[in-house]
């Protein structure tokens, strides 16, 4: 095909300057017969390469040899249609254009209901009517015109950027706010649970033996002693926590001294008793997580769910 | 909050989105005490939209919700601001949409029996890729064709609100009629 | 052209474009013959900013030329447009979370032997941030790595007043009865 043909868009109608509306010298009235069409219907070559573009396959052509002629779509003079249509794939093919399957698909099913209407009415074995050969020629022809009008209907409603514009104004200066994930308690429970399971330490009793409270005891000692620091011995203990307040607090010392975390420390006999976190001197960093957040890996386990 | 403050919020908010909001999503932007019920906010809207009839931009309710948009009528200036032409889709693409539209879901060999040809890939994913179509599911034949269905995106674009804001089809009449007429014809 | 439209038009543009426009991009919407003059667009844009000033839209003359922006003072409202969706923690958090608060002061290390896998640096950076746990010290171990704790915040946040009150590891076994119980007191 040329240049020239390829740019021509499919257009919605067919422009009054298209040869094919030669037709139009030989439409007729309802029921007047129309004998002349092989000599009426010169096409230039041309012409017929627009013509490919021009018609949305086989039903569409056929629904403009019907209109062109101010036919009725129910009362189509089948051997006349066929006729015209047949003209025109032959002289597509004498000019050795690629029909499409679909075109001669049709002229040889418009061939079938021509010969079948020249027979008489087929009773079949149920002794039911066959019908209308034309029926169903009819049925697509009326099923595509249909779509063909719907899709002329959505051309002309307007559309999203090509005949009307979504309005946005400049968003006033704002803080992005992301609201932390909030989280119950029987969730963090859950995953406790999970990762028990897991380490397989319900049997073994190394953390629940433990009680919670010289757990926490043990965090709030760590936390007092500042590193290097010494801090008596006896002002960890409060007296109005009472008996077991006390035994606690004595129980998290020792665990934490057992644990290496901190040194009790007595400079000489009866003299008072201190406490030292276990520190090396040149680095006394309490928030210096250097050492212990290493390069992170690829496959590490994010904090969030990617949800 | 005075109603000329709830106004201009949901004024601003539609005008910051750049795209059509719900009641809901008008509503997020309050807190709780304040937060305006479904009915004052459809009102605002309504007063909004009665304020905007002159401009060059209107308020318009589609599938998605409401949003601001200019005017058609000053389409073929405003139009200009762009380097790329509005584009004109071809007939066949049309047909198709049309096709998918009141016939959803539907497979392309459906597509294809209706139209008498082939519907071209091509076609295909120009409607998936400006989304007003995508795959709503396979058909449970062999080969499981992929059914086709139109999105909220179509209605937006399109200015609906719901599907049964297209125009009713054209009457097909059905065979058994068809063949009656031609019968009572033939015997003319 | 009346002046209406050349208004309707420069309006439209504006709010299409979304960004802002100088005169001489406003000018070349229009076919020579009719394209307004410098000065014309000027007393255009005074009109259309006029119009505007008690709107939730206003228009505004920056460096780049002119442009609708939303009013300053709906911002707060305008903004949770943008308001991201809450995440969720992962499950590998919700885990080390759990160790630190049963078995604290605990290492990391200490945390990985029991879970069986590398912590990350970010969820305890997380953890850190959340302000939930702390580096309580450093165990005298080479490497001295950092001991963690809960803190003053994670009781307040799952509303306990120490951790006295969280379950007995042993009573973990049956945590949906836990977790109703829980429920059923914090509705208390």
């Amino acid at each position: 095909m040329t240049e020239e043909v390829q740019t021509q868009e499919t257009p919605e109608v067919i422009p009054e300057s298209t040869p094919l509306a030669t037709l139009h010298a030989v439409a007729r009235v309802k029921g007047e017969a129309v004998t002349q069409i092989p000599h009426d219907l010169y096409i230039p070559p041309d012409a017929l390469q627009v013509f490919l573009e021009t018609f949305e396959g086989p039903l569409d052509f056929l629904l403009y040899l019907i209109r062109a002629q101010n036919l009725d779509i129910l009362d189509i003079p089948v051997a006349r249609i066929t006729h015209q249509y047949l003209e025109y794939i032959d002289l597509m093919q004498r000019l050795n254009f690629d029909l499409a399957a679909e075109y001669l698909l049709m002229a040889a099913w418009l061939g079938e209901i021509k010969s079948r209407y020249l027979l008489p009415r087929q009773i079949n074995a149920e002794g039911e009517d066959e019908g209308d050969p034309r029926a169903e020629l009819i049925r697509r022809l009326q099923e595509y015109e249909r779509f063909k009008r719907a899709a002329e209907h959505l051309e002309g409603m307007p559309c999203e950027g090509r005949d009307f514009f979504v309005a946005v104004a400049q968003q006033p200066d704002f803080s992005r706010v992301t609201p932390p994930p909030h989280v119950e308690l029987s969730e963090l429970l859950l995953a406790l649970q999970d990762v028990l399971r897991r380490a397989d330490l319900y049997e073994s009793h190394h953390i629940s033996r433990e009680t919670l409270s010289m757990r926490e005891r043990m965090s709030n000692i760590l936390e007092r002693i500042r590193p290097g620091g010494f801090v008596p011995f006896v002002t960890l203990f409060n007296v109005e926590e009472g008996r077991l307040g006390v035994v606690v607090s004595f129980m998290a010392v020792l665990e934490l001294v057992k644990e290496g975390l901190i040194d009790l420390v007595q400079t000489h006999e009866r003299a008072d008793i201190h406490v030292r976190a276990r520190v090396g001197e040149a680095q006394g960093q309490a928030l210096d997580l250097g050492q212990d957040l290493g390069e992170d890996d690829i496959e590490q386990e994010g904090a969030f769910d990617d949800a | 909050m005075t109603p000329e403050t709830l106004k201009s919020i949901v004024e601003g908010a539609l005008f910051a989105a750049g795209r059509a909001l719900t009641i809901e999503q008008l509503q997020a932007l309050f807190e709780e005490p304040v937060r305006p019920d479904a009915g004052s906010l459809r009102a605002v809207l309504s007063t909004i939209a009665i304020e905007h009839e002159d401009r060059a931009v209107q308020l318009q309710q589609v599938a998605s919700g409401w949003r601001f948009q200019v005017r058609a009528d000053v389409a073929p200036w405003v139009s200009r601001l762009w380097d790329e032409r509005p584009q004109r889709y071809s007939r066949a693409l049309l047909e198709t949409l049309s096709l998918i539209a009141y016939k959803q879901p539907i497979t392309r060999s459906e597509i294809e029996d209706i139209r008498g040809v082939t519907v071209s890939t091509q076609i295909v994913k120009t409607l998936l890729e400006r989304e007003w179509i995508r795959v709503a599911g396979h058909k449970e034949v062999p080969g499981r064709p992929a059914l086709f269905a139109t999105t909220r995106q179509f209605l937006d674009d399109f200015n609906l609100k719901s599907l049964a804001e297209l125009p009713a089809l054209a009457d097909i009449r059905d065979l058994s009629e068809i063949a009656a007429e031609l019968e009572t014809a033939s015997h003319e």
